[in-house]
């Protein structure tokens, strides 16, 4: 098997200056333990997971401090062992609050009991395994935080012939990912394939954007003499091309319907990340406490991969890459693209946290107010084929029922669209305005609904 | 949140990047790339050309920053449309028109057609044709009263003379095919711009080379001029195949008149055509479509401007019937 | 057959009703919210002013003539063209609630809208004979749907302009009414007539 | 005969014939309408502000002329229009008292902190996606006006990016309610005057690094009233509504002047 070009390409999409080449070159060096970790509880998507720890209590690396709270909820573990300090609601990495679970690290970094290896996983029942990437507390890392043994679990009746491992990381700055393929190359391999055997899928795919040669070889030199239908699919850069449901089109030709899940087209897709942390939790009994983060950007002084604990603060992180310099205007948690910005820098990095960015005052993108001028740029870059010129004046003059009958629900988010107007509108900010509104609407029509049914 | 916080960081939504792309850049791809016509007009017509792009983008501005003024707005014009709407304006003059009447013209365009509605962005039809198009109908005789260009200003006296087309549809309202027609406007003249027309309508060549800027520029796209050209080619064709003697070949279809002008500089206005290519598509061929009809069977000589100036009402619905089909759906009509 | 198309051209392009003669304004500009609604009243135009047209020619050469009662015409006319519109709303009271309540006050006022009026009388004044004038009035009608439809895609985009606010609501209705109009003049001379 | 009869006759003969028709159409396409929704509608004020939970005025008519709902739930109308409406009907209901929007916030842009610069839309419902608007406080009035936007009355004004009611004009239809992506905006019975402006359920100290106004928990005023009408929710003083207050000195007791005396629009005692 060799790597193959993806036969589709996106529809749409942009092609930013991908500004990888400061980290992309550098390993990954292991981040000391933080004198203070601040782990959200709620990492993922989905109910937030209940804290199970109290302030004073010791807990060990590897720990359950929070537990799953739902059947869309994951578990979140201990990044080190030490004492509780507090358990209060925080500003997260999402630059939204949530409960916080404030750990003082004891610096023995001591796991929490004996772990249990699998040895021989291709003979495990698929349940057990998902099972056990539950207990890990494995989300997409990605940047949605999806729980993994959700995915991993598809309802009766949808059949999943085929995996894709993404590794397109098609955002700028981000190397995370990149650095993972290169150096544990089997160990996402490993993590491919157990999800692959869990799915009972027959098609295997390692999505890579083609301005990663070196990572492409490395995972082809990984999975050299598999078995099946496997291979690396190189991918044409262009953002958004790692989104999930543009990297199924372009892997296999298959659209997810408008509303549905990858699982609908019968495919699922996990990223590197997440398959390495698979491959940890299943071999070694590993829950998910640490993950590869890029801090970079032209603000910090010696932008580095690091892997870092979940839940280290992001002041900390930077500082462990010489601190900021110049006039620094924003500090982005995740990539340019859909990155969040964070109002304060005390905050643990996530699971979902692949990057740090800052940037300068002057590169801090400012949203104008002008007017759009109908130039139909976004509607070439939207890869979801809509018209965001339209829909963001419709939803600033409220109109959001009109919004909602062009498809303003099927916005992914990705920002193509921002990053190409020249009238520098706010677009992405409207879309997701505009869907939330859309949104909460329907649920009030429904609730009205239901409250006449019981009426009559 | 004990961060001792230095500065205060800027939050805002996500994208953070941006291409770098504005308004103020576009409109001056836009005046870039008219600047061949611009030296073309000035070696055919001269001096006059000079003065009518002056008037017109000196007048567009000044309209600009006093409406904007007595709307009690931030002055806008920075963003240079109002420059870009004077030149055009003038481009789509005669040679000979009085500075007043420019002026007007210019007045018109920027006040009624865009800053009423509030300004660039707002606006529905295209300022500068809307300019060209009060002017015609207030001042029909300046209006198309054509002089012979001079190469190099040679000769300024102006000899007044017709355009190719409004020679052709005179003699024909007159029931006579016009004497020595082919003489008078060889296609050479029609390609290089030595021909009598508005100021910088006349050189395809000059209008060309600015319109693969802006292509080169991704300022336009292909498909408005493209279903321009083909819808007045495929038209003309076909009329002149009908009847060789009663209609102009192709050629002097698409040479002749404000085609290239339009076609490029107008059909393609960003703010007053759809907004998808298909759209953009449909808009060129139906501004083909009126202007061979005007040409042909009108009380006009020339049609490009009215007919974009129709597409251009008919932009929302066509921009309403061409949406693209939605990811993940089987059909835009869902 | 020629003459019959270039009359219909002629109604709709040409001497379109509402650009070129400003008749039937208040429709016009009353129903051009959306554009379900604008295609509800065109059908209301066509069928009104169609029917209308087919039964005043023959009201005016068969009865009014006849009895030389001409100088009735316009009160003649009113009342058929009052029954029809009341016609016309009941079946859509019934039929097409949701249009008839799109259409509000403006059905009932098509009674009295000088774009039907006009139309029949205008082919009186030609001189068409009825085959004639029943094309003639499709065509207006036609054309009065076609300035509807082009002007309330406009409208909804001009509902988001930001137009000063002496200019607000139908202010920049009629400036806009008044550029379509301009540009529908370069049909000038188009059909003879 | 006189022409003038002649065509005096004609012209009769032909709204004959019209008539004729319309009756006969009339008949054939004739669509009930219950007058009793007509009357309803009649006696609603015409505003159609959707507070009742309707799409307007017309259809909270015609629910409750077909699906016997409460009369009372018409705001703005209050007790004039229930009494119509229970004549109309020949029902019998009382009118709820008036209730009137109260935002119970009072973090001005001085009195509470900013986290960051926020750079977007200017839509409360907006800025709350992106990292709140870049307000510290993650309960409090973001100041952008989404509520003012909805008000049919022009009743909230912001000051200083706060959002603040003006009850003689309030109608209390509750659109704000809806509008407020953090739920700060109450209805509340229209002669209160005692409200705890602050929703902050975070502990003190934590209030206190972003605002100076905010409810710290203390429990002064709950004890001050003995647990009636403010009770305690967590760290939170909430006033329950549904017992009376009546000392506005309650308000001198809270350390961080989180709770306000407004003087209602009619007196308590009326109440």
């Amino acid at each position: 098997m060799t790597a193959i070009r993806a036969p589709f390409r996106i529809r749409g999409g942009v092609h930013p200056h991908d500004s990888k080449s400061a980290t992309s070159a550098l390993p990954v060096e292991t981040a000391a333990v933080p004198p203070r970790l601040l782990v959200s509880a709620s990492q993922h998507l989905g109910a937030p997971s209940k804290p199970v720890v109290k302030k004073g209590d010791a807990v060990l690396r590897g720990q359950v401090i929070a537990e799953a709270s739902g059947y869309v909820s994951s578990a979140v573990h201990a990044p080190t062992s030490g004492t509780v300090k507090s358990v209060t609601s925080m500003l997260t990495a999402t630059a939204r609050h949530a409960f916080v679970v404030e750990i003082e690290p004891d610096g023995q970094d001591k796991w929490v009991e004996p772990l249990h290896p699998m040895a021989d996983w291709t003979s495990a029942a698929p349940r057990d395994l998902v099972n056990r990437i539950a207990a890990a507390g494995i989300v997409g890392m990605g940047g949605a935080g999806f729980p993994t043994q959700v995915k991993l679990s598809p309802p009766p009746g949808k059949s999943i012939d085929t995996v894709i491992i993404n590794g397109a990381e098609c955002e700028p700055f981000l190397t995370a990912d990149h650095r993972l393929m290169l150096e544990q190359s089997d160990a996402v391999w490993l993590g491919a394939r157990i999800i692959r055997h869990i799915l009972g899928a027959s098609r295997l795919f390692v999505g890579i954007e083609d301005n990663k040669p070196d990572a492409i070889a490395a995972m082809e030199k990984a999975m050299a003499g598999a078995d099946g239908e496997t291979g690396v699919i190189i991918l044409k850069s262009r953002y958004p091309q790692g989104a999930e449901k543009q990297l199924i089109r372009s892997v296999t030709g298959r659209e997810v319907p408008s509303g549905g899940l990858p699982m609908d087209v019968g495919a699922v897709v996990e990223n590197v990340a997440t398959a390495a942390a698979v491959a940890a939790a299943v071999t070694r009994g590993v829950p998910l406490t640490e993950r590869v983060i890029t801090i970079t950007g032209e603000c910090v002084k010696n932008p580095r991969n690091l892997l870092a604990r979940v839940g280290t603060p992001i002041s900390w992180l930077i500082e462990q890459c010489g601190g900021l310099t110049g006039s620094v205007g924003k500090v982005i948690s995740g990539g340019p693209m859909m990155g969040v910005a964070l109002p304060d820098l005390d905050v643990g990095a996530n699971k979902t946290t692949s990057g740090v960015l800052a940037i300068s005052r002057e590169s801090a993108r400012q949203f104008g107010s002008e007017p759009c001028i109908a130039c139909g740029r976004c509607v070439i870059a939207c890869p979801s084929g809509l018209l965001p010129c339209t829909l963001s004046e419709h939803i600033e003059a409220e109109q959001f029922d009109d919004a909602e009958r062009i498809s303003v629900l099927d916005c992914i988010e990705c920002g193509a669209c921002a990053f190409e107007c020249p009238a520098r509108r706010p677009l992405v900010q409207h879309m997701r305005q505009g869907k939330q509104t859309v949104l909460t609407r329907r649920r009030a029509r429904e609730a009205a609904a239901r409250g006449k049914e019981e009426r009559k | 949140m004990s961060a001792p916080e230095k500065t205060a960081l800027a939050v805002s939504s996500s994208p953070h990047a941006h291409s770098g792309a504005s308004v103020r850049g576009i409109m001056m791809d836009v005046l870039v790339a008219m600047i061949p016509a611009g030296i073309a007009a000035f070696m055919f017509f001269g001096w006059n050309a000079i003065r009518l792009i002056l008037v017109c983008s000196a007048t567009s501005v000044l309209a600009e920053w006093a409406t904007r003024r007595i709307m009690k707005r931030e002055a806008a014009i920075d963003d240079l449309s109002a420059v870009v709407t004077g030149v055009l304006l003038a481009f789509n003059l005669p040679p000979s028109l009085p500075s007043w009447m420019a002026a007007v013209g210019a007045f018109a365009a920027v006040v009624i057609a865009k800053q009423v509605y509030g300004g660039l962005g707002y606006n529905v039809f295209n300022p500068a044709l809307v300019g060209r198009t009060v002017l015609l109908i207030s001042f029909p005789v300046a209006m198309t009263t054509w002089t012979m260009p001079s190469l190099y200003c040679a000769g300024m006296d102006a000899v007044t003379t017709a355009t190719p087309l409004g020679a052709w549809k005179t003699a024909w309202s007159a029931g006579a095919a016009p004497e020595g027609f082919f003489a008078a406007f060889p296609l050479s003249g029609l390609v290089t711009g030595n021909r009598p027309g508005c100021l910088g309508e006349t050189s395809a060549i000059a209008l060309g080379l600015g319109a693969i800027y802006l292509l080169l520029r991704r300022c336009i796209y292909w498909h408005a001029p493209a279903g321009f050209f083909g819808a007045v080619a495929v038209i003309s064709a076909s009329l002149y195949a009908l009847d060789p003697a009663r209609n102009l070949p192709p050629a002097y279809h698409l040479l002749s008149g404000g085609l290239f002008l339009g076609a490029f500089f107008m059909a393609t206005d960003m703010v007053t055509t759809p907004v998808t290519r298909s759209g953009q598509l449909i808009f060129g061929l139906g501004c083909g479509l009126l202007t061979m009809v005007i040409r042909r069977w009108g009380g006009y000589p020339e049609g490009v401007s009215f007919s974009i100036l129709i597409m251009n009402s008919l932009t929302p619905l066509i921009n309403r019937a061409t949406r693209p089909r939605v990811f993940g759906t089987r059909s835009k009509l869902a | 057959m020629t003459e019959l198309v270039l009359l219909v051209v002629g109604a709709v392009l040409v001497n379109n009703f509402v650009l070129h003669r400003f008749l039937g304004i208040c429709p016009f500009l009353g129903v051009s919210r959306d554009i379900p609604t604008a295609l509800g009243m065109s059908a209301a135009v066509v069928f009104v002013v169609t029917c209308a047209a087919a039964v005043t020619w023959p009201l005016q050469y068969f009865v009014l003539e006849r009895f030389g009662a001409g100088y009735l015409q316009t009160i003649a006319f009113i009342l058929v063209i009052a029954t029809f519109v009341q016609l016309v709303e009941l079946v859509l009271k019934k039929a097409a609630p949701a249009l008839h309540r799109g259409l509000g006050i403006y059905l009932p006022l098509i009674t009295t809208n000088c774009a039907v009026l006009g139309v029949t009388v205008l082919s009186i004044k030609k001189g068409l004979n009825f085959v004639e004038s029943i094309f003639f009035a499709l065509g207006a009608a036609l054309g009065f749907g076609l300035a509807l439809l082009i002007f309330t895609g406009m409208r909804e985009r001009i509902a988001r302009a930001y137009p000063p606010r002496a200019f607000q609501g139908t202010a920049i209705a009629l400036v806009t009414a008044g550029l379509l109009s301009l540009a529908f003049m370069g049909f000038a001379g188009l059909v003879k007539l | 005969m006189d022409p003038v009869i002649q065509h005096t006759i004609l012209i009769g003969m032909a709204g004959l014939v019209c008539g004729a028709l319309l009756a006969l159409v009339s008949h054939y396409f004739a669509v009930h309408e219950d007058p009793t929704v007509e009357a309803l509608t009649a006696a609603l004020p015409g505003i159609n502000c959707g507070g009742c939970g309707y799409a307007g005025c017309a259809a909270y008519a015609k629910a409750v002329a077909t699906e016997n709902i409460g009369l009372d739930l018409c705001k703005p109308g209050g007790a004039e229009t229930v009494a119509k409406m229970a004549a109309i009907t020949g029902r019998t209901a009382s009118a709820r008292e008036r209730e009137v929007a109260v935002v119970l916030c009072n973090g001005s842009r001085e009195r509470a902190r900013q986290a960051a610069l926020y750079n977007g839309v200017a839509d409360c419902a907006a800025a709350d996606l992106v990292a709140g608007g870049g307000k510290s406080c993650r309960f409090g009035c973001l100041g952008f006006g989404s509520c003012a936007r909805v008000c049919p009355t022009g009743a909230i004004e912001i000051a200083d990016s706060l959002a603040v009611v003006h009850p003689e004009l309030c109608i209390g239809c509750g659109k704000c309610t809806g509008a407020c992506p953090r739920k700060l905006i109450k209805l509340v019975p229209e002669s209160r005057s005692i409200h705890v402006l602050c929703i902050n359920r975070d502990r003190g100290p934590d209030v206190k690094k972003v605002c100076d106004v905010g409810c710290i928990g203390c429990t002064l005023c709950s004890k001050a009233c003995n647990n009636e009408g403010i009770k305690m929710d967590g760290f939170l003083a909430v006033v329950d509504y549904t017992v009376p207050l009546n000392s506005p000195e309650i308000a001198t007791k809270c350390p961080t002047k989180a709770i306000a005396v407004r003087p209602g629009v009619k007196k308590e005692a009326a109440a």
